[in-house]
């Protein structure tokens, strides 16, 4: 097992002593989401010093402490000073003998919109203050500690694996596993349910307009930690008391059990609520996703058409039927219905935020010297930001890279016509079926009214609308004949009539698509022509990895696979290797059930190999818990057994004992708590 | 049964500004306006609630929500049988 | 004439949200609709070009016209003339 | 006559010497509306220097300078250079011999989106160059001079009489009558003709969502050219040579006939024009609008009907029916009708902008001597200032006073309508015609669509929307019993639905009535009380004029005046003498037309000396130009005659010879030119 070092922990220096507890404070009235990640907050001494005041305050961010009391808070805070005073830390390039004076952990409960701060000073002495948001001190309550518990718990679980290659994501962070012992998740299943009316409190995902009481972060929280943990049988029971009182979330059940592959109860409840309340959205919409995946669209279609019907307002039913028209090949009725989906705007995920802007220079970010890999915790950050600086210009700043919550939904499916009809035939869709420019003359000279005004207010907004001028520019030409039209029964009337406005915004999805397809094409076209000449093309890692991005969001996954590969061939690369992690693991299922081309063996080496990769990466930024890692983890142990794994891991990784095997073991002891994986002999 | 009589006051590609005699503002998508029609004419729109329509709709739903059960609700589906 | 089944999506103080079969969504006032609508409900829309409407609205405005014009476009409203 | 003088001339000095000219260059990329006012930039150097290069540059702004040609703009600048070399200038309190080494002149051309700039070198040398809106030189030719011409007048009519208590306005600027001879006038109406399609370019009145061929800024001050010059017939002719060719402007030939009292020619016109064209929104809506002056209101609403549903997107119909509605007692229509109302956003009146924020001690602002009036000339601002401070907090800022556009109209309509009806009876109207909170539960739980979120997203820009939460707080008791309805017959239906849902903005317009009435109501009682306390209540001079205003703004006209009356005792106040002026002129001829009882000749004293006062005000300012006190003088003089006024003003302003007299002639002479009063004799 590892443990926590002086390596392992990130500091920033403040400029005076208690400045960020300040700062933290100040902000506390203008949070509106989970609100920031947990803080540390150290007052330091050198320790021979004679003044016996601390010389220097130090921060850093936390997620995943058990925060359910604060005696457990003033353990963490003494283990982290002990283990700072234990010997001279390597400080900005000497080494310093500090002394820990004061210790203090903050967090933040968006229930109630209370910090609450546990203050340890060394050697004795613990207090505890919670402050509203405007920074008065109120009263602890049980209730409040429970908030601070379960509110602390979904921050963990809804930022694990966040993609952070972006330069702003917060790097003097520690995340570590929140449901470490079976008793943080009873805790946390216990504050789910008696908090579970208060959920939409927490805000929800950037692709819901407003948070229900069944869709919401706690909820998605609650779901995550399901999927960790294994404890169906529990969850459906928090989930069966929980709907005698809201109906509306019995469609959670039925998750919960698709979760647990148990399919028939699922059918069976899901049959049952739409049975109760033929409009209930979000069931709907989950019956339709699974005979989307059964295949059987033609159940899916009148089922995500009555979801919609139901819940127009709701983007997810839209996507469904989206999906099914495109899968049953109607393209025009498909893009039409993207026309009229419901995006939600002005919306962003929540992520993790610093509470101040610390300058680099600030920044103590040590190496943890107890888990080693070459190349992956040695990457040269300088050496990355020059390829950064050099990269192909075609490749950097794609928009379509930057799209988010509904919009990047929309593209996706976009991207899923274009994949099946190709370019061309995508253009003459469109244009049969939107009213394109000049074509209908009637509006000429007519002022709008405020309420289109308004509408376009909005679209002006709306970051997607960069340059559709510059679309019309460069656009591919198009050809003036239409192809078979689905909707020639109308052809009686004038045909502007039957076409509709293109929505700016899929105008704009149309422009960014065409920008993909042409650095996709022009990709291609050259690796053609090297293969040709029989030359290996020469790419940096990073461009290898832009690459690979654009060839997956136009649905090439084998195409995007073979960039991610290529670009892990000069270097280690966080980014590829998830990815190409992801695509091995999906690739792996559908070995299993499909074909027995790919030798099962040289993949299970692949996705270990990646696998133990970014756990070394994650434990050099000090992060400890990924869920998609240790279920990966899971996935192999029990195909091919716990002994090989372990064996593997040590023989291939760690024969020079660089602490890689104790690394895998802390996600393996995860998994055996759970009782995931058999049991270690 | 309600039926008004709208004076169509903007047409455009999709959406037609239809006023009624109390000055709200319709928005009609102009697909569903018969030929012909320019500012200035007068449509007349019915309603009529479907009674028929929702009793087709509802039993068309529960057959498919009774064939839903029957597929995947009632048993894991049976791998096909490979006869030898 | 056209007519369109529309399925009441959402019902709101004023506008209701309506679903054609094609996915237009159309708000449509809540006072135009039939009683007893909820959402799910189905209704029939009948629009047809109203010409006697047209007919009648064009005879009024010509009247209006008319009068208009006989009442201040011939000459100068005379001052009541006082008998004495 | 008077003529121009070193303390008419403002001026800024520049930190560098060339740099207003540099600023100006820099944001000709950026300008989107009439642009910025002439302006004029100075080389300066003291006469006695051994150098000979100049030591100081300083600039001012100018509208109505006739900028016909370069050589007409070199000789102004030679006279201002003349003014300011002639004898030693009162220079920030120090007498200064300047010697002007160079002088521009710059005036935008909004039609071609070019600047041009006439430089002339002292002894000699003139220099024109037209730069783009990117900076670069571009030829000039006949038709930008003519372009550039039109474009000044535009400028310098359309921001006349601006009410310019505001603190941000330019007070660096002279403004000068641009219709000072039948020729330049002459060459308007050409330039008018010849750009008449082009008026668009020149944006429009903020009350109007887009700009049309018949009405924009153009229009709009070729029609205040005509209504202050009188040249009707020639007004006339052209609109019928361009009504020719696009007939959508018909209704301007109407309008100028209205103004030249050519009722019976006006309404033949109008008819005809909708004859030919039953939709024609303009010329219905001023059918409507002269049929409400008319007081024939049954004819007035089909007019106003048929003219909104002929233009629905445009605000004027729809306020015409209101005002239908309103004075024939409809009122819960009239609120229908109004919350129904197409409302202009984002839109800002046009008004002259710096191209820059000078610091207030660069800033040269001297006192003309030529013309002085006591009281009005001598006007302490710091006294002023002192007064602004100490006012009674509850005057200041009341939402209502900074409302802008349709806004400001649809505010209009609802004091009118609470004029009649009283608050209670308005509160009544409404619950019975809006859906209340809480009223309708129907949307529970139910998410927004986008749609819905982006009509809220525009309201919440909209700087109305400050705090509805405050006025349902201090909302006045509202009685739950109805008024005799009049949509009873719908009585069948369930309630909501006869019910509209009240836009935001109305709401908001709800909340600002509240306030001005609650200032009103309170002004009243405390008059009262004074009144039976036979004392006399005391108020600065600011604070008439703010309660004058407020009163105004409920349609109290007479206690409005009464305030501005009372402002005046203690001190000239710009504001109150403008609007007691525009009362008086307002009550003049309604005095003429109806009752005898108030002495005509007291009337004729009052509105001479307000006259006179405002337009000495003005000549401190450096403005010798306004079509109000223009058109006041000339009611004057064709009622009491030429000789009489003149004698008056000899006599009562100007037994010292301060110059008053002069400034009078000025005016009368321009009259005088047009024809417009009795010859001197």
């Amino acid at each position: 097992m590892t443990s926590v070092t002086q390596g392992s922990i990130p500091e920033v220096v403040e400029k005076t002593i208690g400045e960020s507890l300040e700062q933290r404070t100040a902000i506390l009235g203008n949070i509106s989401d989970l609100g920031p990640p947990d803080m540390v907050h150290l007052a330091k001494m050198v320790s021979n010093s004679s003044t016996k005041k601390p010389t220097t305050g130090t921060f850093f961010y936390y997620t995943g402490t058990d925060v359910s009391n604060s005696a457990t808070i003033a353990a963490l805070l003494h283990s982290i000073a002990d283990i700072i005073d234990e010997k001279p830390q390597l400080w900005f390039g000497k080494h310093k003998s500090w002394k820990v004076c004061e210790a203090t952990y903050c967090t933040y409960d968006a229930f109630s919109e209370i910090d609450a701060r546990v203050k340890v000073n060394f050697p004795g002495g613990v207090e505890l203050r919670v402050l509203d948001s405007e920074g008065n001190e109120i009263a602890s309550t049980d209730r409040l500690w429970l908030e601070i518990y379960v509110c602390a718990i979904v921050r963990a679980l809804i930022t694990a694996d966040n993609d952070s290659s972006d330069f702003s994501s917060v790097v003097e962070i520690r995340k570590v596993n929140p449901l470490l012992t079976k008793d943080q998740t009873k805790l946390f299943f216990e504050g789910f349910e008696k908090l579970f009316f208060e959920g939409t409190k927490l805000g929800c995902s950037e692709k819901l307009q407003v948070a229900t009481n069944g869709n919401n972060n706690l909820v998605d929280a609650f779901l995550a930690c399901v999927g960790l943990t294994g404890e169906f049988d529990e969850a459906i029971a928090i989930i069966q008391r929980l709907r005698s009182i809201d109906p509306s979330i019995g469609f959670l059940e039925a998750k919960i059990n698709l979760m647990a592959d148990e399919e028939v109860r699922a059918v069976k409840i899901m049959h049952d609520i739409v049975d109760a309340n033929p409009l209930d959205g979000e069931a709907l919409s989950l019956q339709a996703e699974f005979c989307i995946e059964k295949k059987r669209l033609d159940l899916a279609l009148p089922l995500a058409t009555k979801a919609m019907n139901s819940a127009p307002w709701y983007f997810k039913p839209w996507s469904l039927l989206v999906k099914t028209y495109i899968r049953t090949g109607k393209y025009e009725k498909a893009l039409l219905t993207l026309n009229s989906c419901p995006m939600v705007t002005h919306k962003d995920k929540y992520i993790l935020k610093r509470i101040n802007n610390p300058k680099p220079e600030d920044m103590h970010l040590p190496l943890p010297v107890d888990v080693t890999l070459d190349k992956v915790s040695t990457l040269n950050s300088v050496d990355v930001a020059i390829e950064h600086n050099r990269v192909d210009p075609t490749l950097m700043g794609l928009p379509a890279a930057s799209l988010k919550s509904t919009f990047a939904e929309a593209y996706n499916l976009l991207t899923e016509i274009v994949h099946k009809t190709g370019w061309e035939m995508l253009l003459k869709y469109r244009t049969h079926v939107f009213v394109m420019e000049g074509e209908f003359k009637g509006a000429k000279g007519e002022e709008k009214t405020d309420k289109q005004d308004g509408v376009e207010g909005i679209k002006k907004i709306d970051k997607l609308n960069s340059s559709t001028e510059n679309y019309k520019r460069k656009s591919l030409p198009e050809t003036p004949e239409s192809p078979q039209s689905e909707k020639s029964e109308k052809s009686g009337k004038s045909d502007y009539k039957n076409k509709q406005l293109c929505e700016r915004w899929l105008d704009n999805l149309f422009m960014l698509l065409y920008d993909d397809l042409r650095v996709y094409t022009m990709y291609k076209a050259e690796k053609m022509h090297f293969e040709a000449q029989k030359v290996e093309m020469k790419k940096t890692t990073l461009e290898w990895e832009l690459t690979g991005l654009v060839a997956q969001r136009l649905g090439h996954k084998e195409e995007a696979a073979s960039c991610f590969k290529r670009g892990l061939d000069t270097r280690f690369s966080p980014r590829c290797t998830s990815q190409l992690l992801k695509y091995y693991l999906e690739h792996h299922s559908s070995v299993e059930h499909a074909s027995k081309n790919e030798p099962a063996n040289d993949l299970h080496d692949k996705i270990l190999e990646l696998t133990v990769n970014l756990l070394v990466w994650n434990h050099r930024w000090y992060c400890g818990f990924s869920p998609e890692l240790i279920l990966s983890l899971k996935d192999l142990v029990n195909e091919v057994g716990r002994v090989k794994i372990e064996s593997e891991v040590k023989v291939q990784f760690d024969d020079k004992n660089t602490g890689i095997y104790d690394l895998v073991l802390d996600n393996l002891s995860f998994l055996d708590t759970y009782g995931l994986i058999e049991k270690e002999e | 049964m309600v039926e008004v009589s709208l004076t169509v006051g903007k047409l455009d590609a999709s959406l037609a500004l239809l006023l009624t005699k109390d000055h709200h503002i319709i928005e009609f998508p102009t697909i569903l306006l018969p030929d012909g029609i320019s500012t200035g004419s007068i449509v007349k729109i019915a309603c009529e609630r479907d009674f028929e329509g929702e009793e087709k709709e509802s039993k068309q739903f529960d057959a498919l929500q009774k064939t839903i059960y029957e597929t995947f609700g009632k048993h894991e589906p049976k791998e096909p049988a490979l006869k030898v």
